[in-house]
């Protein structure tokens, strides 16, 4: 383990990566302590341009503080992603592993079934979800880890299928191991490295699809990501770009590390698969 | 075809103190080291060696095929006719690839591009050095496919290579590679993924073509039956260096250094039952680095000086030289 | 005392294609501590014909019997006091460990899966590592960092750890280098005189098998045209096919008549997708007569002791035998 | 380098070493014909009757029945009303009644009505979905053209300046938000330069003529298109180069330049033709969140697709709108799918059925 890391540490733009994550972890957990209170309340004049005194991002079109928004968007963001990739992991590593394990009815099922929320355009199904089921947050997570597993799922399927064939599988079945045992204990060690790759990713993916329903106006009204502050700052395109500009930076430099880190953990865990 | 015809003639190919350096993490690593061989017109060279020997890779550097960006040839020189083609531009080696130099390679199914037809395959082989075109293109085509034996070539120029067994691919690689009439066909490995009576027909299709069109042949290989079939001088590679060169016969009969002893030993004949003779240890690491002669740790008779300095090749016989410290006292026999 | 025994064993596979004919109808005895060597080109059916006595691929006739007892159709729990008795080495000494595990782990799992304590298997695969010619130190390494000689070492410690009765070889040697090759195979000889294990030798190396093997077997298209006791194959094969196999095996002489002059058997193993009528190797046998693309040659006694299947082998009762005719390929 | 092969496994691939699988040759076109035919029935139905079938399990899960949600929309509080809209649509009848008339209706392309349009849900999306398909094919060929040049680029000189340069080009574009893109790209060119539009689809009561409309459109269209396609070439650039690096190792490139072929065509004909394989396979993978993108996009730039017709229908709970589009949008997808995979096996003749 400690091998991996020290590999990992030697791709510097990965390290970056994951040293930004780190401060926006940071971030996100000392909200409170750095703008205790309720981030949304109404503190200056109206669209305070960034810079100003106490305000360094500036004030919304509501004279809210952006830095406070932000820094507490943060938050629920990171939250919000993590739930969700969590959720979209947790069944794209079952469906996959079963597709690429078993053949017969259980692998064609479980084949089929990737194919169909392949086919299915994400977002569209998400808002069909949300507006079935109401925008609360717990179901926002639930609905975007539904709409983003298939990815994985394909994945670990191509793992399963390619590590299923070796030679070891049929000695430990001729040693008298059961499917679970060569699935957990045999398998999915091995194919799991590059599915741990994908999910830092995506974690960025959740991240961009929860900003994109946020930004839409349509996800939970009580928290504030920062899709949604993108969103509501689009009609001060003309006056105010910066409302819309920097919440978005945001979203943009968190999913930048999480690219560079999973690119990072794919050149450690996965060694061959890029040079 | 004996070897001593040609001992007057002047090389056709020939590399002088070549060094091919692999790129790894921990730099650049010399694979092959000092590596002398030359082919006469005409002749079959073999090289033998075990995987990992830099033998492929030698042959490679012959070409200027080494993989861009991960090995390059980093000392001594290659001279075709005279001529240096280390330092040919892109052009000119072009101009030398297939008309000059031919090559075939080890896994006959990887050797041709799954998503373009064998006739397709093998025509681009043909105009690469000929204006043919059309009906004439074809039936050029049609001829080679004749000439490497493949039966109904009609239908398998509008094949795709996933259709046809190892051997037949083996055969379309044959003819793409004569198709320009090449003075040198190097043969990497040319039989090792086929079963044994492929891998006959495939050897005597080679030396029937040989015989016909009388370019010469480098054959690379790990068994020293194909190298008995096929060679009339053979060298020895062992850990990037040829630690043993000379006419096929001269080496059967007489081999000097114990790695060749030892190889040869174990194709002989042994009774069931009894143990065969064992080359103890391992094959040495790709690139590793050592000093001294690189199978002294593995030789049964080897001396202090052998974990020293690396020996040098020198002559033990006609046209028959090699490189191991015993030699020098005529302790090995 | 025979150890295994297969009836009239069927192997139809199917695939996307067609139904793959991999084995059609074989019967075959192995004895306690013999070494049964199995030759043919590859998709001859030898290595699933290994697999199926391992219960890796299911039959679809016929039976198969360990020491007596029909283990053709038993399933998993069935199956788990009789794997101990029949193991396999792989040809892809890579691709058989588990990167995952250390080759201590790797070898101690079959202890492990019957019931044995943590520390009897150490003890247990400590000792198999120096049995098979490897450092104590390897049980906590991987097997990256071992050559292919070791990890095929590594191999036949897993596959004798439980003390099985068979063994089946499957290419054991046919990944390694030339000057390796020999110490795997003086091991797998050792360990049969030690241990008394019986080998199914599969392999396309026709010098390895003929170094090891006490009967030797030829396979084709599933089926088994030839077989006989050691000496007595080598000497006197045949059937056109195993003549033609032998032919075809370089000399390792190079004062040898070379290929381009010798006459060699032509054409490839066909697909069996589609089985011929008759006997299996018609479609390249250069003596193919009338009777042969109608019946199925069955497996006789032959002059010189082999048992062949071709309709062209004289019975040797009479005394006056007429020999078979050479068979000359173009 | 390996000397040594490892013999196929007659287990895991029953037919590779058997060589002489002589089935008669078959034309191309007849191939991609049968496959067609194969995978209508295989996948595109057994899909599409998935997806109806989950929409309509969908309809019944969701809390508080329709009717209910449209009386209160509609403010109808007349109990007579509401069952006479309940026999209208069928609730009255046991589940699986109503499953089979739905499945009916859908067959027949009636998708039901959408009270908030007015309109039959059918006629609503076709309305708006050409407009939809334009910008994704143009995001699509914005991407394809910067992602593959790009990754091409990047793949000739590897690990070069230019390559980590256009690989960090890369990751910064799949990080930005399409929809933040947009905006950007509003604010530079719509709002500072005053060079393009920012929003609509057409200038707002010109009419050019037919060509000058088209051209009108067009550059309506330059800006989503952009704001789609870089989002969407980061993937093709990463995809490209991953494969070309790939194919360039290959034996048989080995070969090619074996033969004395120019770098050129080498280059072309056997490097980049291989890598059109999964390049192909993206196109198709990613056409679903294309579509996903288009939605979004098209509220940024006020684009009159489906976008803009989802959202209306997910804000007033118009579910037979919500279903219909995601039935008739999968369908879409489905139909890509399906053009991609003959794509597939028109360029790989390996594939002709698995």
């Amino acid at each position: 383990m400690t091998d991996v890391f020290l590999r990992f540490t030697q791709n510097r733009l990965a390290t970056a990566g994951l040293a930004i994550l780190g401060l926006i972890g940071l971030i996100a957990l000392s909200a409170p302590l750095l703008f205790p209170g309720d981030p949304l309340r109404i503190v200056a004049p109206a669209l305070q341009p960034p810079l100003t005194d106490g305000y360094p991002f500036g004030t919304d079109a509501l004279g809210r503080d952006m830095l406070a928004m932000i820094v507490h968007g943060t938050r629920t963001t990171l939250l919000i992603g993590v739930a969700a990739a969590t959720t979209a992991i947790l069944i794209g590593v079952t469906i996959g592993a079963l597709a690429g394990y078993y053949g017969g009815v259980i692998g064609s099922l479980a084949g089929r079934l990737i194919e169909l929320f392949q086919t299915i355009p994400g977002l569209v199904f998400l808002l069909a979800i949300v507006s079935f089921v109401g925008p609360q947050l717990i179901f926002v997570v639930l609905a975007i880890g539904i709409v983003s597993w298939e990815s994985i799922a394909r994945l670990t399927r191509a793992e399963f299928l390619a590590w299923r064939k070796r030679d070891f599988v049929l000695a430990g079945r001729a040693m008298g191991m059961t499917d679970a045992r060569l699935i957990f204990g045999e398998i999915l060690p091995n194919a799991i490295a590059p599915v741990i790759a994908v999910s830092t990713l995506s974690i960025a993916g959740a991240i961009l699809v929860e900003s994109g329903l946020s930004f839409l106006g349509l996800g939970d009204p009580s928290v504030s990501t920062w899709g949604r502050l993108v969103g509501e700052g689009r009609g001060l395109i003309r006056t105010a770009w910066y409302v819309c500009a920097i919440p978005g930076a945001a979203i943009v430099l968190t999913v930048f590390a999480l690219s560079l880190v999973s690119d990072g953990l794919n050149d450690v865990l996965n060694p061959g698969s890029r040079r | 075809m004996n070897a001593q015809t040609f001992a007057v003639d002047t090389p056709f190919i020939e590399a002088r103190g070549l060094t091919t350096s692999v790129r790894t993490k921990r730099g650049e690593v010399p694979i092959v080291t000092g590596f002398d061989l030359s082919v006469r017109r005409g002749e079959t060279v073999a090289i033998v060696g075990e995987s990992g020997c830099g033998k492929s890779l030698a042959a490679l550097s012959l070409m200027q095929l080494l993989p861009k960006g991960r090995a390059r040839v980093s000392g001594g020189e290659v001279r075709l006719d005279g001529r240096d083609i280390l330092t040919l531009k892109a052009r000119e080696l072009n101009a030398l690839r297939g008309r000059e130099i031919a090559l075939i390679s080890q896994d006959p199914m990887s050797a041709l591009n799954p998503v373009i037809s064998i006739g397709a395959q093998l025509r681009e082989a043909i105009t690469a050095h000929s204006d043919l075109k059309g009906e004439a293109l074809h039936a050029r085509a049609i001829e080679l496919m004749r000439l490497v034996q493949i039966p109904d070539p009609e239908a398998r120029l509008r094949e795709y290579p996933h259709r046809l067994s190892g051997g037949m691919c083996q055969r379309v690689s044959i003819a793409m590679a004569i198709a320009s009439q090449p003075r040198l066909l190097i043969a990497d490995e040319p039989t090792t993924a086929l079963d044994v009576t492929i891998q006959a027909q495939v050897l005597q299709l080679l030396q029937r073509l040989k015989r016909e069109t009388g370019m010469a042949l480098l054959i690379i290989t790990h068994d020293f039956g194909v190298v008995a079939e096929m060679a009339d001088r053979v060298a020895v590679m062992y850990a990037g260096r040829i630690v043993e060169e000379g006419p096929v016969r001269e080496i059967f009969r007489n081999p000097r250094h114990p790695y060749t002893q030892g190889l040869l030993a174990l194709t002989r004949h042994h009774p069931r039952g009894m143990r065969l003779p064992e080359i103890a240890g391992l094959v040495p690491a790709y690139g590793e680095a050592r000093t001294g002669c690189a199978f002294a740790d593995r030789c049964p008779q080897a001396r202090a000086i052998c974990r020293q300095l690396t020996p040098e090749r020198r002559s033990v016989g006609p046209l028959h030289d090699t490189a191991c410290w015993l030699t020098e006292t005529g302790e090995v026999a | 005392m025979t150890l295994l025994s297969v009836r009239n064993l069927e192997v139809h596979l199917p695939t996307t294609h067609g139904v793959v004919h991999a084995v059609n109808g074989l019967d075959l005895d192995i004895a306690a501590g013999e070494t049964v060597g199995l030759i043919g080109e590859s998709g001859c059916g030898k290595s699933t014909l290994g697999k199926t006595l391992m219960r890796l691929v299911p039959s679809t006739g016929g039976s198969i019997s360990l020491e007596g007892q029909d283990i053709t159709h038993l399933d998993a729990r069935g199956l788990k006091p009789v794997r101990p008795k029949i193991q396999m080495v792989f040809q892809d000494n890579a691709s058989a460990l588990n990167p995952r595990h250390t080759v201590g782990q790797s070898i101690s799992q079959p202890l492990r899966l019957n019931g044995w304590s943590k520390r009897d298997a150490r003890q247990h695969t400590e000792e198999l590592l120096a049995r098979v010619g490897l450092p104590k130190d390897s049980f906590d390494r991987y097997p990256n960092e071992f050559s292919g000689g070791q990890r095929q070492r590594v191999g036949i410690a897993r596959a004798i750890a439980l003390n099985p009765k068979l063994i089946v070889c499957d290419e054991p040697v046919s990944a390694l280098d030339v000057s390796v090759r020999a110490q795997v195979i003086n091991l797998l000889g050792d360990l049969q005189r030690d241990l008394g294990v019986s080998f199914l030798f599969i392999s396309h190396d026709l010098s390895v098998v003929e170094h090891i093997a006490d009967r030797v077997i030829v396979m084709y298209l599933g089926r088994i045209v030839e077989q006989g006791r050691g000496d007595s194959f080598w000497k006197s094969p045949k059937h056109p096919y195993t003549r033609a196999l032998l032919d075809a095996a370089p000399a390792h002489d190079p004062d040898a008549p070379r290929a381009v002059d010798k006459p060699l058997l032509q054409g490839e193993l066909p697909s069996n997708l589609h089985l011929p009528q008759g006997c299996p190797f018609q479609g390249r046998c250069p003596l193919v007569e009338a009777r042969c693309r109608e019946s199925v040659p069955q497996l006789r006694r032959a002059e010189g002791g082999n048992q062949v299947a071709c309709h062209l082998v004289p019975e040797p009762a009479e005394p006056a035998v007429q020999p078979v005719p050479e068979p000359v390929y173009s | 380098m390996a000397s040594h092969r490892i013999l196929p496994s007659p287990f895991s691939d029953p037919l590779r070493f058997d060589g002489a699988v002589r089935t008669k040759v078959t034309s191309r076109p007849v191939i991609l014909l049968r496959r067609l035919v194969v995978r209508l029935v295989t996948h595109v139905l057994p899909l599409m009757l998935a997806i109806i079938t989950g929409t309509f399990f969908l309809i019944h899960s969701a809390p508080g029945s329709f009717v209910e949600i449209m009386s209160s929309e509609m403010q109808v509080s007349d109990q007579a009303m509401i069952d006479r809209l309940s026999v209208t649509y069928g609730l009255d009848q046991p589940l699986w009644v109503q499953y089979l008339k739905y499945l009916k209706a859908v067959a027949q392309f009636d998708l039901g009505f959408s009270y908030r349009q007015n309109l039959p849900v059918i006629e609503a999306v076709l309305h708006h979905l050409p407009a939809t398909l334009l910008l994704m094919i143009s995001g699509i060929l914005v991407a394809l053209v910067a992602g593959v040049s790009a990754g091409a680029v990047a793949a000739s000189r590897p690990n070069s300046f230019i390559d980590r340069a256009l690989s960090m080009t890369g990751v910064f574009l799949f990080a930005a938000p399409g929809f933040w893109l947009g905006i950007m790209l509003i604010v530079l060119f719509g709002v500072t330069l005053g060079w393009l539009p920012i929003g609509d689809m057409r200038t707002i009561g010109a009419d050019y003529g037919f060509f000058g409309n088209l051209l009108d459109v067009g550059y309506h269209l330059l800006l989503p298109a952009l704001a789609m396609g870089l989002h969407q070439s980061a993937i093709y650039l990463r995809v490209t180069r991953t494969a070309m690096l790939q194919a360039a190792t290959a034996d048989y490139v080995k070969t090619a330049r074996a033969k004395g072929l120019s770098e050129g065509t080498v280059i072309l004909r056997h490097i980049f033709r291989n890598a059109l394989l999964p390049i192909v396979t993206v196109l198709g993978l990613q056409f679903a969140s294309v579509l996903s993108g288009s939605v979004v996009i098209e509220a940024v730039f006020n684009w009159p697709g489906i976008g803009s017709l989802l959202y209306d229908a997910v804000v007033a709970r118009d579910y037979p709108m919500v279903l219909g589009i995601i039935i008739l949008s999968s369908l879409v997808v489905i139909t890509v799918n399906l053009v991609v995979d003959l794509v597939y096996a028109w360029l790989d003749p390996r594939i002709v059925l698995e």
